[in-house]
């Protein structure tokens, strides 16, 4: 192991983590924000297939300088660049691979996860903007494995895993795995399963920054990202 | 000889009636009948329905619609992207509509218009909020809800290439909503980078069949 | 006029007739049978586009011998081609043509029609034969217009426009227009209006082959196909 | 690397349960994966109901799989075509079940599956003996029947080209049922022409996108 720090991941070393996941011949779709960095971090050699709700299948890297192409976007509308093997299709099409569990896994991001593994990821409800809600639903219900990453708690420390969510769902009882910048934990009928922590956390200190029981599971490991994960090259 | 080609951008939005539903394909700047959205903001139609999948950007195009006071409601799913400014002041003034629908909704109802189906059950919103007010039922242990077809009057559209007939190819992403909403109004109109002879593309890859369009006007553009 | 005989009209008179209907830039689909006929009597200069099921948009005529290709089959699997302007689509956007409302005429065959336009085509409960269905029903369904043609009665001479129908029905208050072997008759909300009548053929004899009651459209006119119509050029 | 090529046609049908169901493409002769057909008859899976368009010809594929009393059922749409009498034999001996279902509802029905939806509302056959005992319900006043999704257990499919991923190409009306059965099954097989390398194929113009493929075996044919 190399040397590491007792801080709280940051937003490179969370998308690292969820990277480490997705296996040889998965087709995932990343959501905006920290999961689209996920792509930068799937381990060389590992041949990972990534979706774009507005039609591609096969999404490659951002583009390198001087070779943007403005007919490349991807689902945060920022510019991409398409794989060898990859190709387009219609919307329609793009949501039936979503819907239809096609995907493999869709990796989101989260304002709060229930202990039943309920997401709520599209409004905070505030009333000085209109509500938008994309793909989000789509992705909550389609995929075989859906999970999020996120930060452990708000800015003000409050728990974001809770009992029952307080915002309005995004999709109920379809959370599996959470990634957050302290711990990796699964959702399963028995509750929330610790399976990872970063080095110096101990499952009080992560139950007390966490509203439903955690357990630890027998085989918990160190949650230990390189301290600047290197980014795939394009 | 059929020739859907018309030579202005005008006669390709005449006759787009007072609350029209507007179907406005792309995805963010890209796929987007830009051009066409100002020849109907030329035009003059009032009260219109837009379905899109955002709600216009900056101060042209979709944007420029909704500043001059003629869009009476908006379908789409993110109304937040990119300088929204113009969505946001009408909203805000209460002076249009927005109903939201999960994206893949949108365009699985306007396909389920075009397939001439009466509608469908889908997981996605069921038990949230988006899903209230919608006829639920449990299928196979999940709970559905039920969507209705989604139809335009008038459907725009951007392409690359076009042929007299009116079949059409895309760029890349530009595709994504244009194949879709093409099929689903009583009149589609397309903007082109160009036009080629009849027989000159390919017949395994045209995307949108010439049955779905009804008029093409060649705006320039990438070649 | 050409020379005319007061015959009833053979099959490839049946489908000139019906073909001369065929408008410039109308999407078609011909049934199996007489309707494929069709193809070869639209006007020389006329552009029609023919739908096939199996997902042609563009078919053209009967290869040239020679000039076979296995990858070309029409709804009856009999060899076909393409022309310039045409495309292929699967089979669910095949089917998404016929029953959204996308083709402008649908050519059918059929074994009885109703007064109200309801059509039975698809079977005659033969017990010693499995039934088949094919496209017929949506096919009925879906077109802008839907039209027939038939001989006026059956090979013993009964009516086959009837109040009722007595097969089953492919679909109900479909059929817009009739050609047979004696006439063109519309179904109309206020009752079938004949159009055109072969030489020599009276609305008293007409109406004695036909269950419902007739009424003769004021402007009504001879059914004249050529004795040999000229199939188009391939 | 991922490579979805297997070596044999054995090893393409490998684990084909008794009791699957197979959704087997083509229309007419074009189309039909007759190589995998004969492979399933080798791997002996029994009690299988088939969904084709059309019940088998001559005594080759699905045909010989029917003569030797592998199949419990047949759903399609149209089984009076070429030589039949395979089929006709066992029909009339009682030895298999057919459900006889609209040719387009059977594409929409495996869509709809492929697409994840719970069922959808169609006007074809509302009001006719083949919509006895579905659900009607009157939609902007026309009948309409309630279709459920069909899934297959494994897709036999037919293509012209693929690369390693699984993306597919087929020839002009070859194409026909293959793209939406292949969707539309857990297990998606396909026999092929030819392999060609990855990034060969144009992306604008790839009918299966990979995603939907399992296993692809080289069987030879038009190159």
């Amino acid at each position: 192991m190399t040397s590491q720090s007792h801080e709280p991941l940051n937003r490179e070393q969370m998308a690292w983590r969820a990277a480490q996941d997705l296996k040889e011949g998965d087709y995932v779709n990343l959501g905006i924000g920290i999961p689209t960095l996920a792509a930068s971090y799937v381990p060389p050699g590992r041949e990972v297939i990534f979706h774009s709700e507005n039609g591609i299948l096969g999404m490659g890297p951002k583009p390198e300088p001087g070779k943007e192409d403005p007919y490349m976007v991807d689902a945060g509308k920022n510019l991409t660049t398409l794989v060898a093997g990859g190709c387009f299709v219609h919307h329609a099409d793009a949501f039936l691979m979503i819907r239809g569990g096609h995907l493999d896994v869709s990796l989101l991001g989260a304002f709060e996860v229930s202990a039943s593994g309920d997401l709520a990821n599209w409004t905070t409800e505030d009333p000085a903007f209109p509500p938008g809600v994309g793909g989000a639903m789509d992705l909550a219900v389609g995929a075989r494995a859906i999970r999020v990453i996120m930060e452990h708690t708000s800015k003000k420390g409050e728990p974001r895993i809770l009992k029952a969510c307080t915002y309005p769902l995004t999709a109920a009882n379809c959370v599996k795995r959470i990634y957050t910048n302290l711990a990796v934990i699964d959702v399963t009928p028995k509750g929330l399963v610790v399976l990872e922590m970063i080095p110096g956390m101990t499952l009080e200190k992560l139950q007390a920054l966490t509203e439903p029981p955690l357990q630890l599971a027998p085989d918990w490991k160190v949650l230990a990202p390189p301290v600047a994960p290197k980014a795939r090259a394009a | 000889m059929i020739d859907k080609q018309v030579k202005t951008t005008a006669d390709a939005v005449a006759g787009v009636r007072d609350g029209s539903t507007v179907l406005v394909a792309g995805f963010g700047a890209v796929g987007v009948p830009d051009i066409l959205l100002d020849a109907l903001h030329e035009q003059g139609a009032r009260e219109l329905t837009i379905v899109a999948n955002n709600s216009g950007n900056g101060d042209y195009g979709l944007a420029r619609l909704i500043s001059s006071g003629r869009v009476a409601k908006v379908i789409c799913s993110f109304p937040r992207s990119g300088d929204y400014s113009a969505f946001l002041h009408a909203y805000r003034a209460k002076s249009l509509e927005l109903e939201l629908l999960p994206q893949g909704t949108i365009s699985e109802r306007m396909r389920c218009h075009a397939a001439g189906l009466g509608g469908f059950f889908s997981p996605v919103s069921a038990g949230t909020k988006l899903g209230e007010g919608k006829e639920t039922r449990e299928i196979d242990g999940r709970l559905h809800v039920f969507e209705k077809p989604l139809k335009g009057d008038v459907a725009l559209i951007k392409a690359n290439k076009a042929d007299r007939w009116g079949n059409l190819s895309y760029i890349k992403s530009a595709r994504n909503f244009n194949p879709v909403m093409a099929m689903a109004a009583d009149l589609t109109v397309v903007e082109v980078d160009q036009m080629v002879e009849l027989g000159e593309m390919n017949p395994e890859t045209i995307v949108t069949p010439s049955i779905f369009v009804d008029r093409v006007v060649v705006v320039g553009g990438k070649a």
